[in-house]
C-alpha cells in the first residue's frame, strides 16, 4: 500500500503528540501471535476470561477488543495466492499470516474522552487515556465515540472499560504488562516521540530488505488522522489497514459537533421563523 | 481544591477532572515481597518473578534479570498465577472406591497409610528376587510410574531412589518418551 | 469478544471456504468500531424530548404572537411539554450501566460533549417547563389561588417562555448531534442533517400532539386549529426534504441498512406513511367537511406521531446496523 | 536423544537459545518454535534482525513459517529423506570441496577418515538394509560395522574403539567413513527427493546452498528441533542425520552454530538427566539389564567400561552412586549392594507399561503430573488399561482426565462402560506447584535453575518430596522386618533427609547436595565429578550434575547473574557449567579461533590453557598438540584436536559402529503407516527394527490403505501445553483455544463438502475423535509419487476435563516405537475424516 504524501499543514513531525508522551509502538512485522499480551494483561488487570467458543477465524478466538479483553491479538491468513498456491519464498520477518496485536490507541485527540459526559475518561500525567472507574456511570457514549471500537460496557460491573497503558504501573515506573511480557519486542513501551523515530528507522530498515508494504499506522497521514492528530499507541502495519480492522482515515468525531450544532440552530431558527408565521394572528 | 481549579478542571471545551481514585492509583506490587522462579511451562526456562503479599500471591511476571527470557514472558507463561489461582484447583483429596460412581473427600494421612499398604501389598505378591536363570533381579512389575517432566529434578531424583532403587519398581517413566 | 453480534460459525458457510476467504473482504465480517449498546429506552427518551422541546417552542409564539385565539394552544403546548419532559431523566437513568451515578453527569461541563451539553441543557429545560406548567396551572386555578400560586402569576410568562425557547429547541435538536458526534457511519456521515432532521419531526409531532389534544378537547376553534396544520405542513415538508437527504448523502454503503431488512421497510414507512401520507390526508381533509375530515386529520395525526417515534427507532438502529458493518466504517474513514 | 549422543556424545542440546542471535542460518525442522518456544524465539529474530537466514521446514504453515524467510513444506515423516538430500548436495557441492574448512574440520575432528570393515554393507548393497539383520528377530547384529583394525579384538565390547584405527587423511580409500556416507546418500538425490517428500528440487537446493553459504570458517549455521523429529519410528536417525550434516558443515561446537534440541516439558532435560525412564541410571548410566549381561557389577563395568573416552570413568560413577543410595550397606565387599538395584529384561517404556496394565500385569500406577488418558497413544487403550488396574494414583494440581477417566471417559460418556463395572481404586492427590516449593528444573539448554518458595500450598495440596519422602518412611516401617531382599532393598536405601517444620518438608538442598556427590567421611560437597572415586568414599546421585554444590550451602543453580556473552553466573549448565558443548570445536585443530567473529573458546599458549568466553568442554590444560601415549587410557587416549570427549577416540561420528539399533547411517523408511511405499528401497518399504505392538487393541493401517487415504500429524498450540492439565484448566488460556480442532486444506474440505467450523470425525483402527474444522490454506495438499496426498493436522492438547474441551487426538494414534528412544510415532500415520459427529449437538465433544 502506498500511503499518500500528507496534505502538508505545516506543522512538524507526522503526529502532533505532546512532549513526554508515553505509548506504544507495535511492530506486527515482529508478531509471532502468541497472545502473550493478552494473557499479560488480564493477569496484570485481573480481567475474567470471555464468553468463549471456536470462531473458526483462524487462531482468533477473541475477535475484538471488549471491556474484558485490552490487547487483542488479529490473525489474517494470506498464505494463498489466487489460484491456490502456498509460497516458498517469503519477506523477511512477519508475512503470509498476518498477525497484529491491537490496543488503545491513546489518541492525541480521543473521542472517548471528548465524549464523556462524566469526566470519567481523562488524559494522565503521561499523556495516556483513562477511564477512571470511581467515576464512569455507564452512559455508554464513549463506546460509540471511538473511531477504532476500543471502549466497551462491561455486562457484569455496567462501566466502561478499556485499556489504560497499566496507569498503575506507569505510577510506579512499571512498564505495562503487555509490553513487559512480549517475547518478540513486537510491543514496544517509551516515550512516544523515541518510538516514532525507532519506527522510522524499522521502516526504512525493512524497505531496504525487501519489505516495501511496510509502514507506520498512527501519525497524521493515516490512523492518526481527521483532527486525531496521531496515536499514542502506534502500528506497523504491512497492508491496508482494513485488513487488521482498522479504519486507514478516522476522523476525530468531536469535530462534528460545532458544525452540527451550527447546521441545528440555522434549522431552529427556520422552523422557529416557519412557526411564527404559521401561528401569528 | 479552590473554586477556581474546581471550575478549571471541571468546566471547559474538554476539562480534565482527575479523581481522588486516580491520583491515588499504584501498582499493587508496590512493597510487594518478590521471589524469583522459573517458568513451569516450557523448557525454554524463563525466569519469574513471584510477588506476594500477606503471604498470598498477587502478581507473577518476568524477571528482567534472566539472560534467556529478559523479563518476557509467552502467554502460558503469563498464565501462571492463573495456573496456581484457577477455579478448576483443587486442593483437597478426593478417594474414589472400587466400582463406586463418585468420588469421596478423604484426609491425606488416610490416603497416605492407605496408598503405603497397597503398594505394600502389590509388591509383594508380585515381586520378583531372581529371573528364570537365578540372576538376582530385585524387581516388581507389578507397579508403574509416570511423569517428571513437569517435577523439580529433586523430585525425579526422589522418585528413581525410591521406586527403582527403594522398591524395584522398573516400570519408571516420563514424558521424555513422548 | 464483545456483545452483541453473532459468531460466523452460527451462520452459513460455504463448504471447501477457508479461513482465509472469510477475511478476504473485511475482518471475518466482524464490526470494525463498537455500536452503543442503547435500546428503546434512548429511542423513547429521544421522541419525548423532541416534544417536549418544540411543544415548549409552540406553547412560547403562541403565547407571544397567537392572540387569544391561541391561548388554548399555548396552555396546552406549555402542559404537553412539562408531562412530556418528566419523564426524560427518568428514561436516561435506565439507561445508564451505573444508574446510582446518574448525578455524575452533573460533575463537570464540557462544551465538546453533546452529551455533557444535553444534561445540562436537560435540566435547564425542565426547569423552564416547569415553571411554564406551573405558571399555567396558577392561571388555570389548578393549583390554588394563594400563595405560590399568586407568586407563579406574577412571574413574567412571556419573557419565561422566551428565555426558555433556547433549551427548547436545544432539547429538540440536540440528540441529533449526540448521534452526530460519534464514529457510527450512519450518523456521522449526516452530521449536518440530523439535528435539523430531529427538530422538524419534533415539531411536527408537537404540533400534531396538540392538534390532536385541542381537536379532541374541543379546547380550541377552527382558525387556530387551521394554523398548527399550517405549521404541521411546513414541519412534515422539511422532514421530508431532510429525510430524502439523508438518504442521498449516506450513500449506498452507508446507507445500507436504510434500504435492506426490517429497517429498510421501516425507513420507507416512515417517510411513506409518516410524512408523505399525513401530508396528502391533510390535503384531502381541507376539501371535505364534518366528520371524514375529522377522520383523515385524526389518522393523519396518529401517523405522524407513529412515524416519529419510528423515525428515532430506525436512525438509531440503522445506526447500530452501519456500525456494526465494517464496510460502512472503512468507507467513512478511507484515505482521501 | 540418542540420535545426537550416538554421533556426538551426549543427548543434549549442543548450544544453547543465546548463542542462536549469533547465527547466520538458522534451519527450524522437526520444530514449531515460534508457537511453542516463542521466548526461545526472541533470539532467532535477533539473528533475522542482523541478517540471518531463517528457514522453516514443515508440513504446515505455522506461526514459525510466517516469520522465515523460507518455508519448505514436506509430508510429515520424510524429514530424513530431505536431510539426506541435503547432506548429498552438500557433499557434491563447489563450495564444499572448494573451502578447505570443511575438510580441515572433519580430518581432524570426525571419524570421515577411519576405515570400516570390508564386511560391513551398506543399504546400498542390501536394498534398503544394512548387513548383520536378522529378520526373525528384527534387530541388527552390529559385528560387521566395526572399524577395520577392530575386527580381530571383539572382545572388547562394543565400544572398544581403539584410537589407534587405520585413517586415510585424504578421505580417498573406498572404505573410509567419508566414502561410505558419499555413497549411502548419492541416491538422495533433488529429483527423487521430490517424490518422496513433496519439496520442489530447486527449494531442496536453495536451503542447501543457503546453508552451505553460512557454514565455514567465519558463518555458522544452526538447527533447531524438537519432537516432530523424535515422534518418528526413525526419529533417532532423523536427528542423527541432522547431527552427521552439522559436522560435515563443521557447525558443532561453535557460536551461532550446532542443534539445539527444543524439550516441550520445564524440565524434560532434567528428568532424562536424572532419569524417570526405565532404562537408565542417573547421568546417563544404562540401567542393569539381564539382556545385556549386567549380573553383577564386574559383568556390568565390563560390558560397559569403554577403554577411552569419558566413559572410562563409569566405575566411579557407578560406584558413587550405589553409595549415594544404600549408604553404609554398600560396601567394597558386597559390590556396593549392586544386586539390591533391580535389572530389567525387556522393555518397560511408556508404551509397553499400556498392555502391561490391560493384561494385568501391571496391577497399581503412580501418576505424577502426567496425564496418559490424553497424552498416551492409542488413548483408548490407555483408559481400558487403567480401568484393568487395581489402583492408581494421580497427583495434579488438577482433577486432569487420568483421574477421571472411570466416570467422564469418551466410553462412560457413550455409555460402552459404566463406573460400576471398574475396579481400580483412584487417589486423587492434590500437588502443590512451583512457586509453592523449591526445586530446580534443567531447560532445553542443559542450564540447570532453582525455583523459590514463595508461598505455602493451599489445603491439602504437598510437594512431590513431601510425598515421596513420607510413603518411603511409611514403607520403610511396614518393611522393617522383611530380611529378604524385598525388604533389605527398601530398609538399605538412604532415606534421611533433614525436615523443615511445615508438614516436615524433605530439605531439599540436602538433596540436591546428594546429587551434586560429597565424601562418605566427612559429609563435604565434591566440586567435580573428576574427585569422584570408585572405592565408595564418594556418593553422588548424578555424576553430571556435580559441580552443581561445590561446597555446602553454595547452590549454583541459584546464580543469577546473567550478561550477553555465556552468562556463566547465570544458573548451572550441565557439565561443569559448559555453555556450548564440544566447544574445543569452535578453536581449529591448533587451538586458533577459527575466525574473529566466530572466537568463543581458544588455546592461550602463553598460560597454557584453554580459555574464552565459555568453559572449555576439553582437559583445560591438554594442549592442542597432544598426542597420546601408547596405552593411553580414558581421555588421556585422545589426542589435542579431538573435541568430542565422551566418545572413545574423541572424534564426531558420521558413522556410528555401535549405540544406534537400526543401522550406523541414517536411512529414510516411511512412517509405520504411510500413504506410499519407500521410492528409495522398494523392498523395506519401514523400519526393519521398529518394535511392534500387534495386537488386536492396538492395530496398523497397511501402506496404502484405501480406508484411511489421509496422512494426519499432531502438534501443539501457543495457547496451550501438552495434555492440557495445565492450560485448559486456566481460563486466560482456555479462552484463546477454547475447543478442539483439526486443520484441513480447503482442497480436502471441498472434496468432503466441508464448511469452516464443521464438526468433523477423524478416525483409525484404533478410535475416533471429533472436533471443528478449520479450513486453512495453511494446510496443503502434496504431490507424492505423482498422486495428491492430503493432510490433516490435529492439536493432541483436548480432553474431556477443564474449561477448553475436545476429542482426543492420540485415541487415534498407535502403539509402534521407534527403537533406539523408544518413542511413538504421532507425527505422521494415516486417518480418515468425515462431516459429522459422534456425540450430540450440545454435548461437549468425544
Amino acid at each position: 500500500m502506498s500511503v499518500r504524501a500528507s496534505q502538508g499543514d505545516g506543522r512538524a513531525g507526522t503526529t502532533g503528540a505532546r512532549p513526554g508522551a508515553l505509548g506504544f509502538l507495535t511492530d506486527t512485522t515482529l508478531c509471532i501471535g502468541c497472545k502473550a499480551c493478552e494473557v499479560a494483561c488480564k493477569q496484570w488487570n485481573q480481567l475474567p476470561m470471555d464468553d468463549f467458543g471456536f470462531t473458526g477465524y483462524s487462531y482468533d478466538n477473541t475477535g475484538d477488543l471488549g471491556a474484558t479483553t485490552w490487547r487483542h491479538v488479529a490473525f489474517i491468513e494470506r498464505v494463498s495466492d489466487r489460484e491456490g498456491r502456498r509460497p516458498t519464498r517469503l519477506k523477511a520477518f512477519q508475512s503470509n499470516w498476518l498477525m497484529l496485536s491491537d490496543v488503545c490507541k491513546h489518541c492525541v485527540y480521543a473521542g472517548c474522552l471528548e465524549a464523556c459526559p462524566t469526566g470519567a475518561i481523562i488524559r494522565t500525567e503521561f499523556d495516556t487515556v483513562v477511564i477512571q472507574q470511581d467515576i464512569c456511570n455507564g452512559c455508554g457514549y464513549c463506546v460509540p465515540a471511538c473511531p477504532f471500537g476500543v471502549p466497551a460496557l462491561s455486562l457484569t460491573d455496567g462501566k466502561a472499560h478499556k485499556c489504560t497503558l497499566c496507569y498503575d504501573r506507569l505510577k510506579d515506573g512499571l512498564e505495562p504488562a503487555c509490553a513487559k511480557a512480549c517475547p518478540t519486542d513486537s510491543i514496544q513501551f517509551g516515550p512516544v516521540e523515541q518510538l516514532m523515530e525507532r519506527a522510522k528507522r524499522r521502516v526504512a530498515d525493512l524497505h531496504a530488505q525487501g519489505v516495501t508494504e511496510a509502514y507506520i499506522y498512527g501519525d497524521r497521514e493515516v490512523g492518526g488522522t481527521g483532527g486525531i492528530e496521531g496515536l499514542n499507541a502506534f502500528f506497523i502495519l504491512t497492508a491496508p489497514p482494513e485488513v487488521y480492522n482498522l479504519p486507514a482515515q478516522p476522523e476525530l468525531p468531536q469535530r462534528k459537533v460545532l458544525p452540527a450544532f451550527l447546521s441545528t440552530a440555522a434549522a431552529a431558527l427556520g422552523l422557529g421563523l416557519a412557526a411564527l408565521l404559521s401561528l401569528r394572528r | 481544591m479552590g473554586i477556581k481549579e474546581r471550575l478549571r478542571t471541571h468546566v471547559g471545551r474538554v476539562p480534565n477532572p482527575v479523581s481522588e481514585a486516580t491520583r491515588q492509583a499504584h501498582a499493587r506490587i508496590r512493597g510487594a515481597e518478590v521471589t524469583v522462579s522459573v517458568c513451569p511451562y516450557c523448557a525454554v526456562g524463563c525466569s519469574q518473578l513471584i510477588y506476594t503479599k500477606d503471604g498470598r500471591i498477587i502478581d507473577i511476571e518476568g524477571n528482567y534479570e534472566s539472560p534467556i527470557n529478559g523479563g518476557t514472558l509467552c502467554p502460558k507463561g503469563a498464565a501462571t498465577y492463573g495456573l496456581l489461582t484457577s477455579p478448576l484447583r483443587e486442593t483437597k483429596v478426593k478417594y474414589r472406591a472400587p466400582y463406586s460412581d463418585h468420588w469421596e473427600e478423604r484426609s491425606l494421612d488416610w490416603a497416605m497409610e492407605r496408598i503405603a499398604q497397597l503398594v505394600k501389598q502389590t509388591r509383594d505378591v508380585t515381586y520378583e528376587e531372581t529371573d528364570e536363570h537365578g540372576v538376582p533381579v530385585n524387581r516388581t512389575l507389578g507397579i508403574g510410574h509416570l511423569g517428571g517432566a513437569t517435577l523439580d529434578n529433586e523430585e525425579n531424583y526422589l522418585i528413581k531412589k525410591l521406586w527403582t532403587a527403594g522398591l524395584g519398581i522398573v516400570a519408571v517413566e516420563n514424558q521424555a518418551r513422548i | 469478544m464483545s456483545m452483541g453480534y453473532q459468531r460466523r460459525w452460527e451462520t452459513r458457510r460455504q463448504a471447501g471456504g477457508s479461513a482465509a476467504d472469510e477475511a478476504r473482504d473485511s475482518y471475518y465480517g466482524l464490526p470494525a468500531i463498537h455500536k452503543p449498546h442503547w435500546k428503546w429506552s434512548i429511542v423513547l427518551y429521544f421522541f419525548l424530548g423532541g416534544i417536549s422541546g418544540a411543544s415548549y417552542v409552540v406553547a412560547t409564539l403562541a403565547r407571544l404572537f397567537g392572540g387569544p385565539e391561541l391561548r388554548p394552544v399555548a396552555r396546552a403546548g406549555r402542559y404537553l411539554s412539562f408531562l412530556t419532559v418528566i419523564p426524560a431523566p427518568l428514561l436516561l437513568i435506565y439507561d445508564l450501566g451505573r444508574p446510582e451515578r446518574f448525578h455524575h453527569m452533573l460533575r463537570i461541563l464540557k462544551l465538546r460533549s453533546p452529551m455533557s451539553l444535553g444534561a445540562w441543557g436537560l435540566l435547564a429545560f425542565s426547569l423552564f417547563s416547569g415553571l411554564s406548567a406551573l405558571t399555567q396551572a396558577a392561571h388555570d386555578g389548578l393549583i390554588g389561588r394563594r400563595g405560590p400560586a399568586r407568586l407563579l402569576r406574577a412571574t413574567p410568562d412571556r419573557l419565561v417562555g422566551l428565555l426558555g425557547s433556547g433549551p427548547a429547541f436545544f432539547l429538540s435538536g440536540y440528540t441529533g448531534v449526540l448521534l452526530a458526534a460519534t464514529a457510527v457511519p450512519l450518523w456521522t456521515k449526516n452530521f449536518l442533517l440530523l439535528g435539523p432532521l430531529f427538530l422538524s419531526s419534533a415539531l411536527s409531532n408537537a404540533v400534531t400532539a396538540l392538534y390532536l389534544l385541542l381537536a379532541a378537547t374541543r379546547q380550541a376553534g377552527s382558525h387556530a386549529l387551521e394554523r398548527l396544520e399550517r405549521l404541521d405542513r411546513l414541519a412534515l415538508l422539511a422532514e421530508l426534504a431532510l429525510l430524502l437527504g439523508l438518504r442521498a448523502n449516506s450513500g449506498p454503503v452507508i446507507g445500507r441498512p436504510l434500504d435492506a431488512g426490517r429497517l429498510g421497510q421501516a425507513f420507507r414507512g416512515v417517510l411513506g406513511a409518516g410524512v408523505v401520507a399525513p401530508l396528502l390526508l391533510q390535503a384531502l381533509a381541507r376539501r371535505r367537511h364534518g366528520a371524514i375530515a375529522q377522520a383523515l386529520r385524526l389518522l393523519a395525526g396518529l401517523l405522524v406521531l407513529t412515524g416519529g417515534f419510528l423515525l428515532r427507532c430506525v436512525i438509531v438502529f440503522a445506526g447500530h446496523r452501519s456500525a456494526d458493518d465494517p464496510h460502512a466504517t472503512f468507507e467513512l474513514a478511507r484515505k482521501r | 536423544m540418542p540420535g545426537l549422543g550416538a554421533r556426538l556424545g551426549r543427548g543434549g542440546a549442543t548450544t544453547t537459545q543465546q548463542s542462536l542471535a549469533d547465527s547466520d542460518c538458522i534451519v527450524i525442522m522437526g520444530s514449531n518454535m515460534a508457537e511453542n518456544h516463542p521466548v526461545g524465539f526472541r533470539f532467532v529474530l535477533k539473528a533475522k534482525t542482523k541478517g540471518a537466514t531463517i528457514i522453516h521446514v514443515d508440513p504446515r504453515f505455522s506461526r514459525t513459517s510466517a516469520l522465515a524467510d523460507l518455508h519448505v513444506p514436506l509430508r510429515p515423516g520424510t524429514d530424513l529423506a530431505v536431510l539426506g538430500g541435503i547432506v548429498n548436495y552438500v557433499l557434491n557441492s563447489e563450495r564444499w570441496n572448494s573451502d578447505p574448512f570443511f575438510k580441515e574440520y572433519l580430518t581432524h575432528y570426525t571419524n570421515a577418515p577411519l576405515i570400516v570393515s570390508e564386511q560391513f554393507k551398506d543399504t546400498e548393497d542390501l536394498e534398503g538394509l544394512f548387513s548383520g539383520y536378522d529378520p526373525e528377530q528384527r534387530r541388527y547384529r552390529t559385528e560387521t560395522w566395526q572399524f577395520a583394525a577392530e575386527e580381530a579384538e571383539q572382545d572388547h565390547g562394543p565400544n572398544a574403539e581403539p584410537s589407534s584405527a587405520p585413517v586415510d587423511m585424504t578421505l580417498q580409500h573406498p572404505n573410509c567413513v567419508f566414502q561410505i556416507v558419499k555413497r549411502h546418500f548419492a541416491r538422495y538425490t533433488p529429483e527423487l527427493v521430490e517424490q518422496i517428500s513433496g519439496v520442489p528440487r530447486d527449494l531442496l537446493i536453495t536451503v542447501a546452498e543457503t546453508l552451505l553459504q553460512n557454514s565455514g570458517r567465519d558463518r555458522t549455521s544452526a538447527f533447531c528441533y524438537a519432537v516432530a523429529w523424535t515422534q518418528h519410528t526413525i526419529g533417532t536417525q532423523i536427528i542423527s542425520c541432522c547431527a552427521l550434516l552439522q559436522l560435515l558443515l563443521g557447525n558443532i561446537g561453535r557460536p551461532g552454530g550446532g542443534i539445539l534440541a527444543l524439550r516441550g516439558h520445564a524440565t524434560i532435560q532434567g528428568s532424562t538427566d536424572i532419569p524417570t525412564l526405565y532404562n537408565l541410571l542417573p547421568g546417563y548410566l544404562p540401567m542393569p539389564s539381564t539382556q545385556a549381561g549386567h549380573r553383577s557389577l564386574r559383568e556390568y563395568l565390563a560390558t560397559e567400561q569403554p577403554p577411552t573416552g569419558m566413559w572410562f570413568n563409569l566405575p566411579r560413577f557407578m560406584v558413587s552412586l550405589l553409595t549415594a543410595w544404600y549408604g553404609d550397606a554398600a560396601t567394597p565387599e558386597n559390590d556396593f549392594a549392586y544386586d539390591l538395584l533391580p535389572k530389567i529384561s525387556g522393555d518397560y517404556s511408556f508404551e509397553a507399561m499400556i498392555p502391561m496394565m490391560a493384561d494385568g500385569v501391571m496391577k497399581g500406577l503412580f501418576c505424577l503430573g502426567q496425564n496418559p488418558a490424553v497424552g498416551g497413544q492409542n488413548a483408548v487403550l490407555v483408559r481400558k488399561a487403567l480401568a484393568n488396574l487395581d489402583w492408581l494414583v494421580v497427583r495434579d494440581a488438577y482433577e486432569i482426565e487420568t483421574a477421571a477417566f472411570w466416570y467422564d471417559s469418551p466410553e462412560v460418556r457413550r455409555g460402552e462402560l459404566r463406573p460400576e463395572q471398574i475396579k481400580t481404586e483412584v487417589f486423587f492427590l492434590p500437588a502443590a506447584l512451583p512457586g509453592e516449593k523449591e526445586g530446580s528444573f534443567t531447560n532445553t539448554q542443559r542450564l540447570v535453575q532453582w525455583h523459590d518458595k514463595a508461598v505455602d500450598p493451599p489445603g491439602d495440596c504437598r510437594s512431590e518430596p513431601w510425598f515421596l519422602y513420607h510413603l518411603g518412611k511409611r514403607l520403610k516401617e511396614l518393611y522393617q522386618d522383611d530380611d529378604t531382599p524385598k525388604g533389605r532393598q527398601i530398609t538399605a536405601l538412604t532415606w534421611d533427609y533433614p525436615t523443615k517444620v511445615l508438614w516436615d518438608e524433605p530439605d531439599l538442598q540436602a538433596v540436591l547436595k546428594e546429587i551434586n556427590g560429597f565424601t562418605v567421611a566427612d559429609g563435604k560437597p565434591v566440586s567435580s565429578f573428576r574427585e569422584l572415586k570408585d572405592d565408595g568414599s564418594t556418593a553422588c546421585g548424578c555424576w553430571i550434575y556435580s559441580g552443581i554444590m561445590p561446597e555446602e550451602g553454595y547452590n549454583r543453580a541459584r546464580n543469577r547473574r546473567g550478561d550477553d556473552k555465556a552468562s556463566l553466573e547465570w544458573g548451572f549448565s550441565w557439565p561443569n557449567n559448559v555453555r556450548i558443548l564440544y566447544n574445543r570445536a569452535s578453536a581449529d585443530p591448533q587451538g586458533r579461533p577459527w575466525s574473529e567473529r566466530k572466537r568463543w573458546v581458544w588455546w592461550d599458549p602463553e598460560q597454557g590453557r584453554w580459555t574464552g568466553y565459555d568453559v572449555p568442554d576439553f582437559p583445560v590444560d591438554k594442549p592442542p598438540d597432544y598426542r597420546p601415549p601408547e596405552g593411553a587410557r580414558g581421555l588421556d587416549a585422545h589426542a589435542g584436536d579431538k573435541p568430542f570427549v565422551m566418545l572413545p577416540d574423541g572424534r564426531g561420528r558420521l558413522f556410528v559402529p555401535s549405540g544406534l539399533l537400526d543401522g550406523p547411517l541414517p536411512t529414510h523408511y516411511e512412517p509405520w503407516e504411510s500413504p506410499v511405499g519407500n521410492l528409495l528401497y522398494p523392498k523395506t518399504p519401514r523400519s526393519p527394527v521398529a518394535p511392534l505392538f500387534e495386537r488386536p487393541d492396538n492395530p496398523y493401517h497397511e501402506i496404502g490403505d484405501p480406508r484411511f487415504p489421509y496422512v494426519i500429524t499432531t502438534y501443539r498450540l501457543t495457547e496451550h501445553h501438552t495434555a492440557g492439565g495445565m492450560s485448559r484448566t486456566v481460563p486466560w488460556l482456555a479462552e484463546l483455544q477454547p475447543e478442539g480442532f483439526v486443520e484441513i486444506s480447503p482442497e480436502l474440505a471441498a472434496e468432503l463438502g466441508i464448511a469452516n467450523g464443521d464438526w468433523v470425525v477423524v478416525s483409525t483402527l484404533r478410535g475416533e475423535a471429533e472436533a471443528r474444522a478449520l479450513v486453512t490454506d495453511r494446510i496443503q495438499p502434496l504431490v507424492i509419487h505423482g498422486r495428491t496426498v492430503h493432510q490433516i493436522g490435529m492439536p493432541w492438547h483436548f480432553g474431556y476435563k477443564g474449561y477448553a474441551q475436545g476429542g482426543i487426538a492420540n485415541n487415534l494414534s498407535a502403539l509402534i516405537e521407534d527403537p533406539n528412544s523408544r518413542i511413538h510415532e504421532a507425527k505422521a500415520f494415516t486417518c480418515n475424516l468425515r462431516k459429522g459427529r459422534i456425540g450430540r449437538e450440545g454435548e461437549h465433544p468425544l
